[in-house]
């Protein structure tokens, strides 16, 4: 289990060393990644569990189960689809060896029982995001990545000083420790982590950074470092001292799904409208923390990374972002790729998307709950349908080999995995899209972009502090 | 024991609240450097030499060089000044006056080391300016100083009189002591104070350009007019 | 005793870090209070670390002495580094904005890329 | 607006003042540790050989941070240090200061596990030492000892050597404790492969932190 995690970061370390040859770090890291693939489903169907070194209740522990399985998955699908991608677009080696260290951090945070443990990684994991971001040295993309790192590390160190009591009260930094804490530890270690969760008003740096950062960076956060904290929620939430947060979290994902939505309605530029819809989507995970949303994880994964990637390449070729812009523009493969992204973002029935919202509205606890998430997924249906009602261009410009490769690699991964959970109640899925639809071909003038004050870097922070004060509100009159 | 860590404890407070209260960042990082260092020293009396070592050696010495590289992107700007009372002067306290203070505010933002050099009269300080060996001029500059190879960025308006067929701005008027005979100062045009600029310095024209603006919008202008005339 | 003391003094060191980077418009002096937070956070795993006793965990054949707790210690170390690492980074990322749009004020910054958004 | 967040603020850490409770679970694995390591210093013992699997992150972040520092630098143009101002009584004592971290870099990470010090602190320390060199008298002299002792490969090479090692010390956990148990307490080739670690780490954290401010120096220039 433990050459899940020493490959990648092999790999990684290797790359590191050879930077300046490109060609030979892009051949490691399609290696790297496709090996990782094949040794996955030996690892991945029996649940193991490693003391590090045999120091037991001392050292570090790693386990593996059906938790962590959906995102093991996802990480080897994107990292495979981007390195693909990316083959055309000349990045030097340094860029492989980061991606190829993320893909290694990744796979031990799935996997590690230890909290300081995951501190160290989920920090090394936001380091290499940090440096990601502003890879290609814009200003802009400078300062996106300035107001994540000082929030992100703010939190981080809220973690810290979390894990410093849950080490004073149990004398290790086991996770089970976390059984038999006190709720002050429990909201801080929440709070810490949910700034990188993409949650509404706790991480408000999300839009900035993943619609300025580069056309393989973008998924890469959108997919993968997003569902860092989705899956270290849902496996808090089986502790006690964190009963408190299950329907905290019911409260604040149906409000960051349903504004995140909104939000996303009202954004012209295409890779902002797909940022708001991560925070909303992390909204509909985070509805009910068990193994439904973990399974959105894995197909949310997929399909943002098959739209960013198709989202980042189409600017590069046109120029623009806006994609009002883009009518006519298309060409008929992109175009494609574009509608099939959008579907399973809607949750069309017989893609991936619709089987996990399906499950997650179905398992829902209380009706208006439902609702919510019944007008959440319209909200997103109205938001895609602009991009699903763009023109193609009649004549049909060739694309890039290796870009068809990797969209067919995610669409095939849409479709296996819609048409095998195929379940008849997911008809029901076809109201919110119609009257999606409806509503969209109605009010398609009356839509203005939103102001995003509320993104400044002081707002932010306050924002995030503010939700932490209402979280440890809530924990303490809960218990 | 607990007594000795309580004092540290509290210098380590003030130390921390001196880095944010502190005007410029290099004074804050100056503090930085001696919060990390009482911050050790805490650390060493806690009985962990190693973290000492390491938070001294990390966290004072290479922060303290890494901050500093990072703050020197400040640019020297020479500045050269005729001393007119109230306007700017250099008193025992360092320089004073409405014009310093007007730079003080421009360069809390851009964080600037200045270097002031006093002139005896104007047509030295144009000279200088003229050469380039200074960048900036200041000492109550009226508008028709400024020659064609100098920039003049007008930040206060003024009028000026004629007393005796001499041209005095407002300020000197104030402070000229007037024998009684002297004929009653005749209002002569409106006019502005400058700030005289040599022309190949152009982000520093920008940065004060800016200052200037900023002033204006939020009024302190008048606050500092107000206190010094 | 000397331990709980530590562990307050650093929690009102991080209140007083948090404060600094609310209020705070210069972004190097965001990162200065981010300092603040960081340093205060090592500083508390020391408290923790001399709950039990203050004498340093460098053992010399017995074990009946008050040792410190080594865990903690160890992990901060590792801490350390990573605030310094993330430090260098924040700066790296402060000097390219300001060579960008030569200020270092937020506000100034964040009109700068209103500005450029429409 | 910000009243509000500082407010929050003091409502967050007041709370967790309050909540606080020091006397809980007070652990002593002191005895648990040095016992199996057979190494003086429990605290290198901890973060080389307990939680080993910690600094081996902590390694590569360090390595990554340098290297991602020097990409995003390169963007901006090298400023020019010829006219660097020297003062003579400087650099003989910047000189000698740099001459002593060399050996105090060699006594710390040497006996890092029987005396306080270690890897990461033996390399911060030469590096500042050597960079308060290059910074006031002569950073050319200074930054030359980077090539000529080839340390970029150095580096490369002690960072693969370090995930090698520490691989083989995770997988047979039962050969490396017999190879500690061998040496004798307290004497400096007793730590089984722990002084290694320390010294890579040493080199390893040199390197970074080097290139990290050479880096910086050479975009900003000197004093």
């Amino acid at each position: 289990m433990i050459t899940l995690i020493l490959i990648p970061v092999l790999g990684g370390i290797v790359c590191l060393a050879f930077k300046n040859r490109q060609r030979l770090c892009m051949t490691i890291a399609l290696a790297t990644t496709i090996t990782n693939g094949i040794i996955l489903p030996f690892q991945i169907f029996r649940v193991v569990e490693i003391n590090v070194g045999e120091w037991g209740n001392l050292g570090i522990r790693l386990a593996i189960d059906d938790f962590a399985m959906p995102f093991l998955l996802s990480t080897f699908f994107v990292m495979l689809a981007i390195t693909i991608n990316s083959i055309r677009k000349q990045y030097d080696g340094f860029f492989y060896s980061l991606v190829l260290i993320l893909f290694g951090t990744l796979n031990s945070i799935f996997l590690s029982r230890d909290l300081f443990n995951i501190f160290v990684t989920v920090e090394l994991a936001s380091i290499i995001s940090f440096i990601l971001i502003s890879y290609e040295k814009k200003a802009r993309q400078a300062w996106a990545s300035l107001k994540y790192l000082l929030l992100s590390s703010l939190g981080l160190n809220l973690y810290l000083l979390g894990i410093g009591m849950v080490y004073m009260e149990t004398g290790s930094f086991a996770m089970e420790g976390l059984n038999s804490v006190s709720t002050v530890a429990s909201v801080l270690i929440f709070g810490g982590l949910a700034v990188k969760s993409g949650i509404l008003l706790f991480s408000m740096w999300l839009p900035d950074a993943h619609s300025s950062a580069p056309i393989h960076v973008s998924p890469i956060l959108s997919a993968l470092i997003v569902k860092i904290d989705v899956y270290l929620s849902i496996r808090f939430v089986t502790f006690d001292s964190f009963l408190w947060l299950k329907d905290f979290y019911i409260s604040i994902g149906l409000f960051s799904a349903i504004v995140g939505a909104y939000m996303a309605l009202n954004s012209l530029n295409a890779k902002r409208l797909l940022a708001y819809s991560t925070m909303s989507q992390v909204g509909f995970m985070m509805v009910n923390c068990d193994k439904s949303s973990s399974w959105h994880g894995f197909s949310h994964a997929i399909f943002k990374t098959l739209l960013f990637l198709v989202v980042g390449n189409i600017s590069y070729r046109l120029g623009t972002k806006k994609y009002d812009e883009w009518n006519g523009r298309l060409s008929k493969w992109e175009y494609t790729f574009l509608l099939i992204g959008s579907l399973a973002m809607i949750g069309f029935p017989l893609t991936s998307g619709c089987v996990t919202k399906e499950i997650i509205i179905h398992g829902s606890c209380c009706p208006w709950v439902r609702g919510g998430l019944y007008l959440a997924s319209t909200a997103t249906a109205v938001s895609f349908c602009r991009l699903i009602f763009l023109r193609p261009s009649k004549e049909s410009t060739a694309m890039p080999v290796t870009h068809t490769l990797s969209y067919l690699l995610l669409t095939g991964v849409i479709f296996v995995h819609g048409i095998l959970g195929f379940e008849l109640y997911e008809l029901e899925a076809l109201i919110p899209v119609s009257v999606g639809i409806l509503i969209y071909v109605l009010t398609k003038r009356y839509l203005k972009p939103l102001p995003n004050k509320i993104e400044k870097l002081d707002l932010s922070l306050i924002a995030y502090l503010l939700m932490i004060t209402l979280s440890l509100g809530v924990a303490l009159l809960a218990t | 024991m607990s007594f000795v860590m309580a004092i540290a404890g509290t210098l380590y407070l003030i130390s921390a609240v001196i880095v944010i209260v502190s005007r410029t960042s290099f004074q804050g990082v100056i503090w930085f450097g001696i919060m990390g260092s009482i911050s050790s020293l805490i650390m060493l009396m806690a009985g962990a030499p190693d973290v000492a070592m390491t938070q001294f050696a990390v966290g004072v010495a290479l922060v303290l060089i890494v901050y500093i590289m990072a703050l020197r992107k400040q640019r020297r700007v020479r500045m050269g000044y005729i001393s007119v009372p109230s306007m700017i002067e250099n008193t025992q306290s360092g320089l004073r006056g409405l014009e310093w203070e007007v730079l003080q505010h421009i360069d809390e933002k851009e964080g600037y080391h200045v270097e002031a050099i006093g002139f005896g009269t104007k047509e030295e300080g144009m000279k200088a300016v003229v050469n380039h060996s200074i960048d900036l001029l200041c000492g109550a500059l009226t508008e028709d100083d400024v020659s064609r190879e100098t920039k003049g960025l007008p930040y206060l308006e003024t009028s000026i009189f004629l007393c005796e067929d001499e041209k005095i701005d407002f300020v000197r008027l104030k402070h000229k002591t007037r024998s009684a005979t002297s004929p009653e100062p005749v209002f002569h045009k409106k006019s502005n104070y400058v700030l005289v600029v040599s022309r190949n310095s152009e982000d520093l024209i920008r940065d004060l350009l800016e200052g200037i603006q900023d002033l204006h919008e939020s009024g302190k202008i008048k606050e500092i007019v107000g206190r010094y005339l | 005793m000397t331990g709980s003391i530590v562990i307050y003094f650093s929690i009102m060191g991080m209140l007083a870090g948090t404060i600094g980077m609310i209020l705070s418009k210069n972004i190097i002096k965001k990162i200065l209070s981010l300092g603040i937070v960081e340093t205060s956070i090592n500083m508390m795993y020391t408290g923790i670390s001399s709950r039990g006793g203050i004498i340093p965990p460098i053992v010399s054949g017995d074990f009946s002495l008050s040792y410190a707790d080594p865990i903690p210690q160890a992990v901060i170390i590792t801490g350390i580094v990573i605030s310094f690492a993330l430090l260098c980074l924040s700066l790296v990322l402060a000097i390219i904005i300001y060579n960008n749009y030569h200020t270092m004020d937020v506000e100034t910054i964040e009109r700068n890329f209103e500005r450029e958004e429409e | 607006m910000k009243v509000l967040g500082v407010i929050a603020a003091i409502a967050i850490f007041f709370v967790v003042l309050v909540s606080i409770d020091t006397d809980k679970s007070i652990a002593d694995p002191v005895k648990a540790i040095v016992e199996r390591t057979n190494v003086p210093n429990s605290v290198t013992a901890v973060y080389l050989e307990t939680r080993l699997y910690d600094t081996v992150f902590e390694v590569i972040v360090f390595s990554i941070t340098a290297i991602g520092v020097a990409t995003l630098l390169g963007s901006l143009a090298r400023a020019p240090h010829e006219n660097q101002s020297v003062f003579h009584s400087v650099t003989v004592y910047s000189g000698g200061l740099a001459a002593l971290s060399i050996t105090l870099f060699l006594y710390v990470v040497l006996n890092g596990h029987v005396s306080p010090g270690g890897g990461f602190v033996g390399g911060v320390v030469l590096a500042t030492g050597v960079v308060t060199y290059g910074l006031t008298s002569d950073f050319k002299r200074a930054s030359s000892h980077y090539d000529r002792l080839r340390i970029k490969q150095l580096e490369s090479a002690s960072l693969l050597v370090i995930f090698a090692l520490s691989t083989l010390i995770m997988l047979f956990p039962g050969m490396h404790s017999r190879l500690l148990a061998s040496g004798t307490f307290g004497s400096t080739l007793s730590g089984g492969l722990i002084p290694i670690l320390n010294i890579l780490v040493g080199i390893k954290v040199y390197a970074g932190a080097w290139k990290m401010s050479g880096e910086f120096i050479s975009r900003r220039g000197t004093l």
